[in-house]
């Protein structure tokens, strides 16, 4: 069974990974890391589980305490750009270029 | 497995700063507007203490916490060198807040929070205290980017920089993940100790999960492929903040990375140096190249800052001790340098943090001439010209890949180096050779970032010119 | 002795130094300076000259010029038999030309400077001269054609006269760039350029018939084909003529086109190893007589005829040196130095006359305006058409019959035709321009023409006589002939097996009746009339113009040499190579291309952060993918 | 049985990482993620780690979320709606998506360990929570306080890249 | 070994004394523009007449360095301050301290702006270029190298003609990127001669022995070649040269040519012929043919240039062939010929460009085709050109034929051909220098600017004298100075020949011994 739950964790962060990179919306991006960090949380967990070691658990732990806190700065990020350009369309933010 | 003040010993110079940061979180309630300045101080005296701490415990060697996290000379010297850039970027924000009107203690608080990241990540051989330093240092540094948050740039800045770490970091927690799964441990000497008995299989694993980790500590030292945030933000962030990134998280990323290759990774280095080795190359050639092309100077910097990382990636691949020493001694001569440079580019910065245009140095080196000369000083020096620091330090990351018989990788790293020369040297022909501008462009008079200048431009010139000692304290540092 | 002979080499440098740097103040009395520094030199050259003639060779090192591992080269003077000949010449004519151009440069503005550059000569020929080693005669060698050089161009502001001083440093060169070869092989097979150390060895070290000798003789013949102006390089000599006429005279004629046959004469211990480069010496000596005879037959340019007539002559020494009887050619550069610097001293007291001008064809008698210059210039021609008891004929006859002595049989014909053709075109010129009648009304009248001043036409008179009487040292006395039995001290004639005696008589018959002959024809043309020039010319149209033309060598030469070299070096060399292929090519491409890859590495940053996670995650596969699926385990 | 339900359980985490990546609708978006959340909270529980699926629920379905849709709310709705799904060039990116899930499922498969010790260790007494306890404050006591400072600084963030101007 | 004769750190003195003259210069106020230059240019006369005790305390019967100096300097590495002179670079020195008051009283008038940041470049230039020539510490050695390009750099960009950026940018990365390659090989010296001894060590007097197998030396030498080329400039790689000379001010153009291209071919003589005999033996065949073509091709294509500076440029490509060709014909002679050609053009050469300056300054232009029959209004610098120009033509009785003699005789005892072949550059080198002072000086005045251009004043004869001095005392008199170099030479020679085989027993020990890097938990 490792393989199959490795394998759901690397679909969880090609998906996510494939969020960031296509989706213009930086909520959804957000959602994407969000899902992104998950799937390595997963493998982490499922190591723990099979290494027989709480660890990783732990590990899981702090994981999920930054992506927590990644979030809610990354919710700041979201209202300044909302502000500045009532927008929240990364690529509407591409000013700083080659 | 009690933890005694012996464990609280061991992180002092984070305590120092925590309270600190702690106090001005709490003063800064209570001070009237004009009196904004005492944050600052505060903050200076924070770092000034904490530095003092680590010079008094310089030669300590313990660990704490269950060994999650050690003082030994190369987190000390790493200390040095961000406690300086600290105390460097502290004395340039005095006037740059006050001039953008956002003295706010928050600004010095993030700073400080940040320096404890920095000085946790430089002094840890547990790849997940790795991870939450990391993560907290990019925290902060996405908070300080975007802190000019009426600033177009600014935010776009922060929001490159906060979807890129952040998908880099889930990499970095993938491999981390990956190396626990391995060995049940992320601390790097039972990562070392299971490499060293490991089969072929494990072996190759693990060279996959140092890849993965990798992504991660190659984000924050701005490695080809994952450096693609540093020129915008470097551009867009505060110029202080600017300077501070360039050189700080760096240090701390670059000795992490060197625990991690020179402690963790020692028995499959055959592999890593590879990877390395064009990484390095990408890096260097990725940064000069483009830089050559820029009109602004700060992005500029950034990209210089991708070369310079690409340099002293030349010193992690020799996998000698020469070159994780001279890793150190470079950082501590770019600090100087870089810092200089920056602190030039906030010199003749406008309201707003604009006007870095190189174009506007335009026969600056006549207006001023000392803070001309000091320009040219850094521009020699980051082209790795001697008598200058720079010089130095080049000069024994190339000589350490070259005692590890990386011809190809030095000689590729002096080409750069010189084709580095052309815009760093280009910024001079703008100062010295291209004849007055015709506008006036009024410049940041700032007492402290003069002295900033001139200071680093002085210790730039005394670290090319009596480098023994420093490069004795760098190559000393590492013995892990 | 020691520092007389120095001094005789320092005079006419102090002379060249106070008129060189003080020219400005001592401008009036720049000539006196000079005629007395060089009347103090030939007084203190009598010196070693007696000493020699006593049988005393002087040899003197002063100091040691360049030490080097290999060979050391002494500064030191030597007067031998060779030598001393030369030095009499060389001081005696020298000083005659110096005291004659104080008349012939009066009111010129680079009175000083012309002063300085003549002593300036004087000391380089001397050191040529009297250097006891091969490089020090370079350094005179050289030094008397940067003379040459600069008063050749005396009058600057002519571009004719800067181009011919340009023209004739740069030929010389030529001849240089072979000598110079020839020092260094004598530096290789001897380790010295010292004659007392390389003649007595010479046949020692090379060996009778031996490459290295003959490589030796050839590499140092073309710096004599250079400095005394034979095929090819005679080309710069004719040119040279636009220096001031005693400079032609001095330099161009007496002393330093000679500086080759010296040369040759001087190295005759080696020359005579080599039978190769005898016969190369002696042919190329024969053509040039010829050769340049033809062309002097057709010009109407006193002073180029009498440049024609002294490559002619040239020619006539090397085939003299070239035989192997180099006392003859010693002999004839001896009495060629008497009659040819008094030709070019009545042509310039011609020309001095005449406002400048040079043309035959405006001239003619005007013997009654001047008549000394006429009878001077009469006797000189005599002596170079080779009508005896004038000094030409001993050194002439000499030559040729030692030609036929030595086994020379055709360069005795090749000789003798030439001799004819020099009586003719000297008594061309002669009857063209102080005989017959005035060509042109009034000219002589507008100009003023009148007889050279005295200080002018003493030295042609102490010339001339030499003319007369110089070669009659020349004259067999008692089985002797003295110059021979005086040069031959170290200049021995080759040892041939005499194949044959031809009677010394008919020689001199034969050689008289040529010279006569010469004479006449030109009488018969040019006074009797009985043909004219134009008649002939037009007979022989082609060859005319051919000789008119010089054999078109210049135009060959600007054509086919110097203009494609030009165009080479511009636009191939400098435009196309430097600055195209090496320059913006290969310096400027190296940066165009970081240049290049920058510009392309840079869209990259597209400023879109989705494009930044494609790098990244791009470079996490393709990184990860070479482990896993190339490296895998 | 357990393989049943893993599957059913991956298939709603993956389906709803999936409705992230595809709607269009960030609303819509966000309760996906929720759904995959679960699902992860799931597949924790089958892990033998209820404690971090507990967390799972609590923090991510909830706290982040929650977040997440209390900032869409104060955005205007039209405006965060009608933006494009896709970038104009979406194959590139989704193929390196692609690229990057076949070399994470490779490795995956080629992924071996020891796993002689499958589900032992996590609890004491049966409590998960215990355990971690243990090992969270006897062992990983700093990170544990570096992760105070961390939220601190995201607070400190959040407060001071909102908060209205000083001025 | 080591002496010092004087018991006093004379060059350190020489050395390091126009740096505080830079810095006492840097002191005075902008305005004061005249005391700005009587200052530098007596700290510039002082530091010639400290330089004269090293000539006559010299001892020229050892190939010891002389007046040593050594101090430790990065202990950690094992560099060291560690400074001396021999026989050859004895001149070197000398010629610098000769040279450098001269360019800067050259540049009294034509100097006019930014004087005092001027005063300081050449200051510091001077500090630069002595401490190349008297480093016997390769690391010393490389800094002086790379700093001495500073100066320079500025010294074109700032007050040089219309493309000067362009100009200095080339002059500085073309000279770059090749010292960097050199220090590369520097490094890997550094690494190998530990290999090989056991000792670490950047004595460069040590790395002369350095045992090096014959595999290794290939790329040592070649890396040293390339920057050391750059700079000399050989053919193909002096096409900076050009730009730079036609664009610098004349002071700079004068210490370029007069010194900064002696780096290169001094270069050639400290490192590339001691430190790889094998090389130099293998490699002289391919630098001789590069020389020899440099010599033509600097003729030829001088001889089409419209700008006297440019020629005159070109020339130096031509004269540092012979230099080039010396060395490497591997006689004493030869190379002894080639120090000397490095002298001669340093005086014939600088002296050239200076007067150029003299006129340039008058008339602001270089244009061979603006000027025509200066001879007839200015006669003493008609004269003075007149002069050097024989000299750089090497008409014997100056200093140019000397060396050039030497040269060629060096060349000729090596392989005839190649003396025989240069001995035909004499040709050409005439005929570019003559052609131009033809045009120059000679016809008449067809352009009436010219009209007016005055003769050399006092301070113009004043800093062309003392070189027209030496034109004629080392043209008669070189016993002087090829006496001082001889036993160093020989020594270097020695050097040359020595074999290099390495046992095999010594170099089986050394791949054992590997480097280890400690990496302990």
């Amino acid at each position: 069974m490792l393989t199959e739950y490795l394998v759901v964790s690397a679909l969880l962060i090609a998906i996510g990974a494939t969020g960031v990179m296509i989706r213009r919306n930086f909520m959804i991006v957000l959602m994407s890391l969000e899902i992104m960090i998950n799937g390595a949380g997963l493998f982490l967990i499922t190591m723990s589980y099979y290494l027989g070691n709480v660890s990783g658990q732990v590990m899981f732990i702090f994981v999920a305490a930054v992506a927590a806190s990644e979030t809610a700065v990354g919710l700041a990020i979201a209202v300044m750009m909302y502000k500045r350009k009532k927008s929240v369309d990364v690529n509407d933010f591409s000013i700083l270029r080659k | 497995m009690l933890y005694s003040t012996h464990d609280l010993v061991a992180i002092i110079p984070e305590l120092i700063l925590t309270g600190f940061a702690f106090a001005i979180l709490l003063i800064d309630l209570w001070l009237p507007k004009r009196a904004k300045t005492v944050n600052g101080l505060l903050a200076l005296f924070g770092v000034v203490f904490s530095f003092a701490s680590v010079l008094t415990m310089y030669n300590t060697n313990m660990s704490a916490f269950n060994n999650m996290i050690v003082m030994d000379r190369a987190s000390n010297f790493a200390s040095i060198v961000m406690l300086l850039t600290a105390f460097v970027a502290i004395v340039m924000s005095f006037d740059f807040l006050k001039r953008e009107d956002y003295n706010l203690g928050e600004y010095y608080e993030v700073l400080l929070f940040s320096i404890v990241a920095m000085q946790i990540l430089a002094s840890t051989y547990s790849l997940i205290v790795m991870f939450i330093a990391v993560e907290t240092l990019s925290i902060g540094m996405y908070i300080l980017t975007g802190f000019l948050r009426n600033k177009d740039e600014s935010v776009e800045g922060a929001m490159k920089y906060f979807i890129l770490g952040s998908f880099a970091s889930t990499f970095l927690v993938l491999g981390i993940g990956m190396f626990y799964g391995l060995f049940g441990s992320t601390d790097l000497n039972v990562i070392r100790m299971g490499l060293t008995h490991a089969s072929a299989f494990y072996k190759w694993i693990a060279i996959l999960a140092f890849l993965f980790v990798f992504v991660g500590f190659g984000f924050k030292i701005a490695a080809f492929p994952f450096h693609s945030w540093t020129p915008d933000v470097y551009a867009s962030a505060p110029t202080p903040m600017s300077a501070f990134m360039s050189v700080a998280p760096k240090a701390a990323a670059f000795l992490a990375l060197l625990r991690f290759v020179a402690v963790g990774m020692g028995p499959i280095e055959a592999n890593w140096t590879k990877i390395l080795w064009v990484i390095a190359v990408a890096t260097m050639t990725f940064g000069n190249t483009v830089a050559l092309w820029q009109k602004d100077l700060k992005r500029l910097l950034g990209y210089s800052s991708i070369a310079h990382a690409g340099y002293m990636l030349v010193g992690i691949t020799a996998a000698n001790e020469l070159g994780y020493g001279a890793v150190m001694f470079y950082l501590f001569a770019y600090l100087f340098m870089n810092l200089g440079a920056f602190a030039v580019a906030e010199f003749i910065s406008q309201k707003e943090d604009r006007g870095t245009e190189i174009e506007n140095l335009r026969g600056f080196g006549y207006k001023y001439p000392l803070i001309g000369a000091a320009m040219l000083v850094f521009m020699f020096c980051l082209a790795g010209v001697p008598p200058t620091a720079g010089f130095v330090g080049k000069y024994y990351l190339f000589s350490a890949a070259v005692k590890s018989h990386l011809y190809w990788l030095a000689v590729i790293g002096v080409i750069n180096s010189a084709i580095s020369a052309y815009f760093y040297l280009n910024i001079v022909v703008v100062m010295y050779m291209r004849g007055e501008q015709e506008k006036e462009v009024n410049v940041f008079n700032s007492v402290p970032v003069k002295a900033v200048i001139l200071l680093t431009a002085i210790c730039v010139l005394y670290i090319g010119i009596f480098p023994s000692s420093f490069l004795s304290a760098a190559l000393n540092s590492i013995a892990f | 002795m020691k520092v007389i002979l120095l001094f005789v080499i320092l005079t006419p440098l102090i002379g060249f130094l106070i008129n060189g740097i003080f020219g400005r103040w001592t401008k009036p009395i720049a000539g006196v300076i000079a005629a007395t520094a060089l009347g103090i030199s030939f007084l203190l050259g009598l010196f070693p000259i007696f000493s020699v003639l006593h049988g005393h060779i002087v040899e003197y090192t002063y100091f040691t010029w360049m030490p080097f591992k290999e060979v050391v080269v002494p500064f030191g003077l030597r007067v031998d038999y060779v030598s001393a000949v030369m030095l009499f010449v060389v001081t005696f004519v020298s000083w005659m030309i110096h005291i004659y151009s104080n008349g012939y440069m009066a009111g010129d503005k680079g009175y000083a400077r012309y002063f300085a550059y003549l002593n300036l000569f004087v000391t380089a020929m001397l050191i040529l001269v009297l250097g006891n080693n091969y490089l020090l005669m370079f350094v005179g060698w050289e030094g008397v054609g940067l003379a040459s050089y600069l008063l050749i161009g005396f009058w600057y502001e002519k571009s004719t006269a800067s181009d011919a001083g340009e023209k004739a440093f740069v030929v010389n060169r030529i001849g240089d760039a072979g000598f110079i070869i020839g020092i260094l092989y004598l530096v290789y097979y001897f380790g010295s350029v010292t004659y007392s150390n390389v003649f007595p060895r010479a046949e020692h070290v090379l060996g009778y018939g031996s490459t290295a000798a003959t490589i030796i003789g050839i590499a140092l013949f073309v710096g004599a084909v250079g400095k005394s102006a034979q095929f090819p390089l005679y080309i710069w000599l004719t040119d040279a003529m636009e220096g001031p006429t005693p400079v032609s005279s001095l330099i161009h004629a007496a002393t330093m086109v000679t500086a080759g046959v010296y040369m040759v004469a001087r190295s005759n211990a080696i020359y005579s190893l080599s039978p190769i480069a005898q016969e190369i010496v002696a042919t190329i000596g024969a053509f040039t007589a010829f050769y340049a005879a033809t062309m002097a037959l057709t010009h109407k340019d006193i002073k180029r005829i009498l440049a024609y007539s002294t490559l002619s002559q040239l020619g006539y020494m090397f085939i003299g040196v070239g035989i192997g009887a180099y006392w003859t050619g010693l002999f004839h550069l001896m009495t060629h130095a008497f009659f040819k610097g008094l030709l070019f001293l009545a042509a310039g007291a011609v020309m001095h006359s005449m406002r400048g001008l040079l043309s035959i064809d405006l001239m003619g008698g005007l013997k009654k305006y001047m008549p000394q210059t006429a009878a001077v210039m009469v006797i000189a021609s005599l002596a170079i058409s080779g009508i005896p008891p004038f000094a030409g004929f001993f050194s002439k006859d000499a030559i040729l019959a030692s030609a036929l002595e030595m086994g020379h049989p055709i360069i005795w014909i090749v000789g003798e035709i030439t001799a004819f053709l020099t009586a003719f075109y000297m008594f061309r010129m002669v009857f063209n321009v102080f005989y017959g009648e005035e060509k042109v009304e009034g000219l002589y009248h507008d100009l003023h023409t009148h007889e050279a001043p005295a200080v002018m036409t003493i030295p042609m008179w102490v010339l001339a006589i030499l003319s007369i009487i110089g070669g009659w040292v020349g004259i067999k006395v008692g089985g002797h002939i003295p110059f021979e039995w005086f040069v031959t001290h170290s200049a021995p004639t080759t040892e041939v097996a005499h194949e044959a005696h031809y009677s010394e008589v008919l020689l001199m018959g034969i050689s008289v009746t040529m010279g006569v002959g010469g004479i006449l024809a030109a009488w018969l043309i040019y006074i009797k009339k009985i043909i004219t020039a134009e008649k002939i010319a037009n007979m022989f149209k082609p060859i005319y113009t051919l000789l008119a033309n010089t054999y078109y060598v210049d135009e060959f030469v600007y054509c086919c040499i110097v203009k494609p070299f030009w165009w080479v070096s511009t636009n191939f060399l400098w435009k196309f190579v430097d600055v195209v292929l090496i320059d913006k090519g290969m310096v400027d491409g190296t940066g165009w291309i970081a240049g290049r890859v920058g510009k392309g590495l840079r869209l990259l940053q597209t400023g879109f952060v989705n494009n930044y996670a494609y790098w990244i995650s791009l470079g996490i596969i393709l990184l990860s993918s070479w482990y896993l699926f190339v490296k895998i385990i | 049985m357990e393989g049943i339900m893993f599957y059913i359980i991956s298939a709603i985490t993956v389906g709803g990482a999936l409705g992230v990546l595809l709607s269009k609708d960030p609303y819509r978006a966000a309760m996906w993620m929720i759904f995959s959340f679960f699902g992860i909270a799931g597949l924790f529980v089958m892990l033998h780690a209820q404690f971090n699926a507990m967390l799972q629920i609590i923090v991510y379905a909830g706290a982040i979320a929650v977040m997440i849709m209390l900032v869409m709310m104060i955005m205007d709705r039209r405006t965060i709606e009608s933006l494009k799904r896709f970038n104009s060039q979406f194959y590139w990116p989704a193929l390196i998506g692609l690229a990057l899930f076949a070399d994470l499922a490779f490795l995956a498969y080629k992924f071996k360990i020891d796993t002689s010790n499958a589900g032992k260790n996590l609890a004491i007494n049966g409590s998960n929570t215990q355990m971690i306890g243990e090992v969270l404050f006897k062992h990983y006591l700093l990170p544990f306080e570096v992760t105070a400072i961390i939220l601190l600084v995201a607070l400190i963030g959040a407060v001071v890249l909102t908060k209205k101007d000083i001025s | 070994m080591d002496m010092n004769q004087l018991h006093f750190p004379i060059l350190s003195l020489i050395t390091f004394l126009p740096l505080v003259g830079a810095f006492i210069v840097a002191l005075i106020n902008e305005e004061h523009e005249n005391l700005i230059k009587y200052v530098t240019f007596a700290f510039l006369v002082l530091d010639f007449i400290i330089s004269l005790p090293l000539f006559f305390y010299f001892d020229p019967t050892t190939y010891h360095m002389q007046f040593v100096e050594r101090v430790p300097w990065i202990k950690s590495l094992g560099f060291q301050y560690y400074v001396g002179v021999d026989g050859i670079s004895l001149f070197l020195v000398l010629l610098t301290t000769f040279l450098t008051p001269l360019a800067q009283l050259s540049t009294w008038k034509a100097i006019d702006k930014k004087v005092k940041l001027f005063n300081i470049t050449i200051l510091l230039m001077q500090t630069g270029m002595l401490g190349v020539f008297i480093s016997l510490d390769m690391f010393l050695f490389y800094v002086f190298w790379e700093v001495q390009l500073i100066p320079m750099y500025l010294m074109i960009g700032i007050w040089g003609g219309p493309n000067r950026v362009f100009a200095t940018m080339k002059f500085f990365l073309y000279t770059f990127a090749g010292s960097v390659l050199m220090m590369v090989a520097i490094m890997a010296l550094y690494f190998l001669h530990h290999k090989f001894t056991g000792v670490y060590t950047s004595d460069m007097v040590k790395l002369m022995q350095s045992p090096l197998p014959y595999h290794l030396q290939l790329w040592l030498f070649l890396a040293f070649f390339i920057a050391f080329a750059i700079k000399v400039p050989m053919w193909p790689f002096h096409t900076w040269l050009p730009w730079a000379h036609v664009e610098a001010p004349t002071a700079g153009s004068v210490l370029l040519a007069g010194i900064l291209l002696k780096m290169g071919t001094y270069g050639f003589l400290r490192f590339n012929l001691p430190m790889f005999p094998d090389m130099t033996h293998a490699f002289a065949i391919l630098i001789i043919i590069l020389a020899v073509i440099g010599i033509f091709y600097g003729a030829f294509v001088a001889m089409v240039q419209p700008d006297i500076k440019k020629l005159v440029a070109y020339s130096s490509v031509s004269h540092l062939g012979y230099s080039m060709l010396g060395m490497f014909a591997l006689t004493q002679v030869g190379v002894e010929g080639s120090i000397m050609q490095m002298i001669n053009h340093g005086i014939s050469t600088g002296a050239l460009f200076l007067l150029v300056g003299i006129v340039y300054e008058r008339r602001h232009t270089r244009l061979i085709s603006e000027y025509g029959g200066l001879a007839s209004l200015t006669p003493a610098y008609a004269a003075f050109f007149m002069i050097f120009t024989l000299s750089s033509i090497a008409v014997p009785g100056t200093n140019g034929f000397v060396g050039e003699f030497m040269v060629l005789l060096g060349a000729f005892l090596y392989k005839h051909i190649w003396g025989i072949l240069v001995a035909f550059g004499g040709i050409f080198s005439a005929t570019y220098m003559l052609t131009m002072y033809k045009r120059v000086f000679f016809n008449k005045v067809t352009n009436p600017k010219n009209l007016g251009l005055s003769d050399m004043n006092i301070r113009e004869w004043l800093y062309l004298v003392p070189l027209l001095v030496f034109v004629f005392w080392i043209g008669i008199y070189p016993s002087t100075f090829l006496s001082k170099m001889r036993v160093s030479v020989e020594h270097l020679l020695k050097q040359v020949n020595r074999t290099t085989v390495v046992s095999p027993a010594k170099s089986e020990q050394v791949s054992m011994v590997k480097t280890v890097v400690v990496k302990k938990g």
